[in-house]
């Protein structure tokens, strides 16, 4: 493949072989596109052998850092593959759960399994699914079985990465009211009717199948 | 008029300090005219009085450290006379400049009076020299600044700079007490609810009435206030009490209306009801 | 001037010189704005010493089609000026500088840090506020420390990206710089004199303190 445009002939004085290199290496370096031996032999000086100077200077950066590449049939300047790691800079960023995630995950891992309607009653908002999809990205919370009421609703289950992640053996381990109030977190007076179980339960009115069979399937 | 070439068209152009004033056209009727029009321009074109004063003494042709500040003065004040003859409006710091220029030239011209406190009059005409030649070193800095390799110009930066990505690993980070406060939370949050009665073993006196007003058309003869008490609410204690308090209410109030008589026989006996015949 | 984050000393295996040469060459050849020491430290494994990798890299590419260039604390690869005439088609059309705009840059250039007022000193003429809003938008000069006189006036200085549009590596290297302040001409005033002001409304506080012992302090 030969080049040059053959404007006008023969009028400069031919230049070295490193001297047409250097044109070429500050061609493609200072080009936002690929570019073609055409491209690049209509900006340098008539009778340079553009094919000849890609050629070395590919060879010259054959081993460094950055490389002549080609690109169908453009050259570009490309960073050297095994280097790509420096041009990605991986922060981990450690992001607490919003709100409604953590009181879905809350009330999933003590009502499981539970239904997303069960959730959205006691939560008293309706749940995103955002919310859930997010929390079963996070390997946190996952399908259990269809509750055997009209509809059969899935249901929502923890799971053994949400154990780990916090530090339970089983989702039994969870604190009960009891505790959680001990422990201040229920910083309002005891409600003074029976209308809050201690262990996962639900209200009669939520579950019509009653749910202690399967509390805790999983394990 | 006289014409003084220095009211000639000043080149304002980058390569200062290069070109010398153009040569002086003969006066004409018609040159003079344009020369009178240019002197408008030429002044705005001045850069302050400091550049016309530089531009003025590179009509001596001579260094600018031999530069003869009195015969500046001079020229700067021929400047100022010919552009009042013109009725150009000269801005105040050309004005300022003149006068100063004026009371220098008479402190050069005087002999120095012992008396006089303050800088002596060469010690302020070689400021004034060394003003313009600074400024005029300033100008040929900016000159061999712009004739630099300038980026953009001769340089040029990566044209197709690769963008560093940034990934960004998120760790969702979330404790044993995170769940448990919003789980403790949850549980809590009934209480804060606006107050309602809890319905749920309350017969109402509405219900009662709806239910004594339809049974009682059946019942000619005397009968037991318990008897109108609703299925369901004759076990349990505090439905009793409800539906009992709620019944015997109604039954005032529709004793009261005049559609029912009452009886009690004595304190704690049981409350009989009967329709009201007219 | 040493380099390496002294993040955590030894944790991989030194890597060669050639492989850190090459890695700061990918980096720098990424980047069209110029990266410092600290930048390039970052992005490298631990324990890689920019600073030599650098030196080497720029005697590589001395004479080649792109150099390396310092630009004040930080370096970037450009392409050799000799080969501005290949360039034409990326030549970025800028409007011209008033005259007003390149003068007030070189005394900022030449007298950093320096007042307004001492711009003015020394232009003989007031400066305009578009004036400098132009130079401060271009990125070439930025507002420097306070001046300790009174009425502690802001001080001009011009910025790194001044220095790499005008192919210096620092204030220093600026043009004539050593000639100018042999002859004096970077004071307030010829020594020994007493001077007058020409304009009428300068302080003499800002006069009397002499600029010269605070130039380039930024360095």
């Amino acid at each position: 493949m030969t080049t040059t445009e053959t404007l006008n002939a023969g009028a400069t004085a031919p230049l070295s072989l490193s001297e047409q290199e250097r044109m070429v290496e500050a061609v493609l370096f200072a080009s936002a596109d690929p570019l073609s031996l055409r491209d690049i032999a209509s900006r340098l000086p008539e009778g340079s052998d553009v094919a000849e100077a890609l050629e070395s200077l590919r060879a010259r950066y054959e081993s460094r850092g950055v490389q002549l590449t080609r690109v169908g049939d453009r050259w570009a300047f490309r960073t050297a593959a095994d280097l790509a790691f420096l041009m990605k800079e991986s922060t981990v960023e450690q992001r607490g759960l919003s709100r409604a995630a953590t009181e879905t995950l809350a009330i999933i891992a003590y009502h499981q399994p539970v239904t997303r309607t069960e959730i959205e009653e006691i939560r008293g908002v309706a749940v995103s699914r955002g919310t859930l999809d997010h929390l079963i990205e996070l390997d946190w919370v996952r399908v259990g079985r269809r509750r055997q009421t009209p509809g059969r609703p899935v249901t929502f289950v923890v799971t053994e990465n949400f154990l780990d992640h916090f530090g339970l053996e089983s989702a039994r381990d969870l604190p009960g009211l009891a505790e959680l109030r001990a422990a201040g977190l229920l910083e309002s007076r005891p409600p003074g009717d029976a209308g809050i179980p201690l262990q996962p339960d639900l209200d009669d009115d939520l579950i019509d199948e009653p749910s202690t069979e399967d509390l805790f399937e999983d394990e | 008029m006289t014409k003084v070439p220095y009211l000639m068209p000043v080149p304002d152009k980058e390569a200062m300090g290069e070109t010398p004033p153009p040569p002086v056209a003969e006066s004409s009727g018609v040159a003079e005219r344009q020369a009178e029009e240019v002197l408008v321009v030429d002044v705005s074109g001045f850069e302050g009085p400091l550049d016309l004063l530089l531009t003025l003494s590179r009509t001596q042709k001579v260094d600018l450290m031999q530069v003869s500040v009195l015969q500046l003065a001079d020229q700067y004040l021929a400047f100022v006379e010919q552009a009042r003859a013109l009725r150009i409006e000269l801005a105040a710091d050309y004005l300022v400049m003149a006068a100063w220029l004026a009371f220098l030239k008479s402190r050069l011209l005087l002999p120095p009076d012992p008396e006089t406190e303050g800088p002596s009059a060469e010690d302020m005409a070689a400021h004034l020299a060394f003003q313009l030649e600074r400024l005029q070193a300033m100008r040929e800095s900016a000159a061999r600044l712009m004739a630099r390799d300038r980026l953009g110009h001769q340089r040029f930066p990566r044209g197709a700079p690769e963008t560093v990505t940034r990934t960004r690993n998120v760790a969702w980070q979330s404790s044993l007490i995170d769940l448990m406060r919003a789980y403790a939370r949850l549980r809590t949050k009934d209480e804060f609810r606006p107050y309602a009665f809890d319905r749920k073993n309350v017969f109402t006196m509405e219900q009662a009435l709806d239910r004594v007003r339809g049974m009682i058309g059946y019942s000619g003869d005397w009968t037991a206030l318990v008897a109108f008490l609703p299925d369901g609410w004759d076990n349990d204690p505090e439905r009793v009490r409800s539906a009992t308090a709620a019944t015997f209410a109604a039954t005032l109030e529709l004793a009261k209306q005049g559609r029912i008589e009452l009886r009690q026989t004595e304190t704690f006996a049981p409350i009989t009801i009967r329709r009201r015949t007219e």
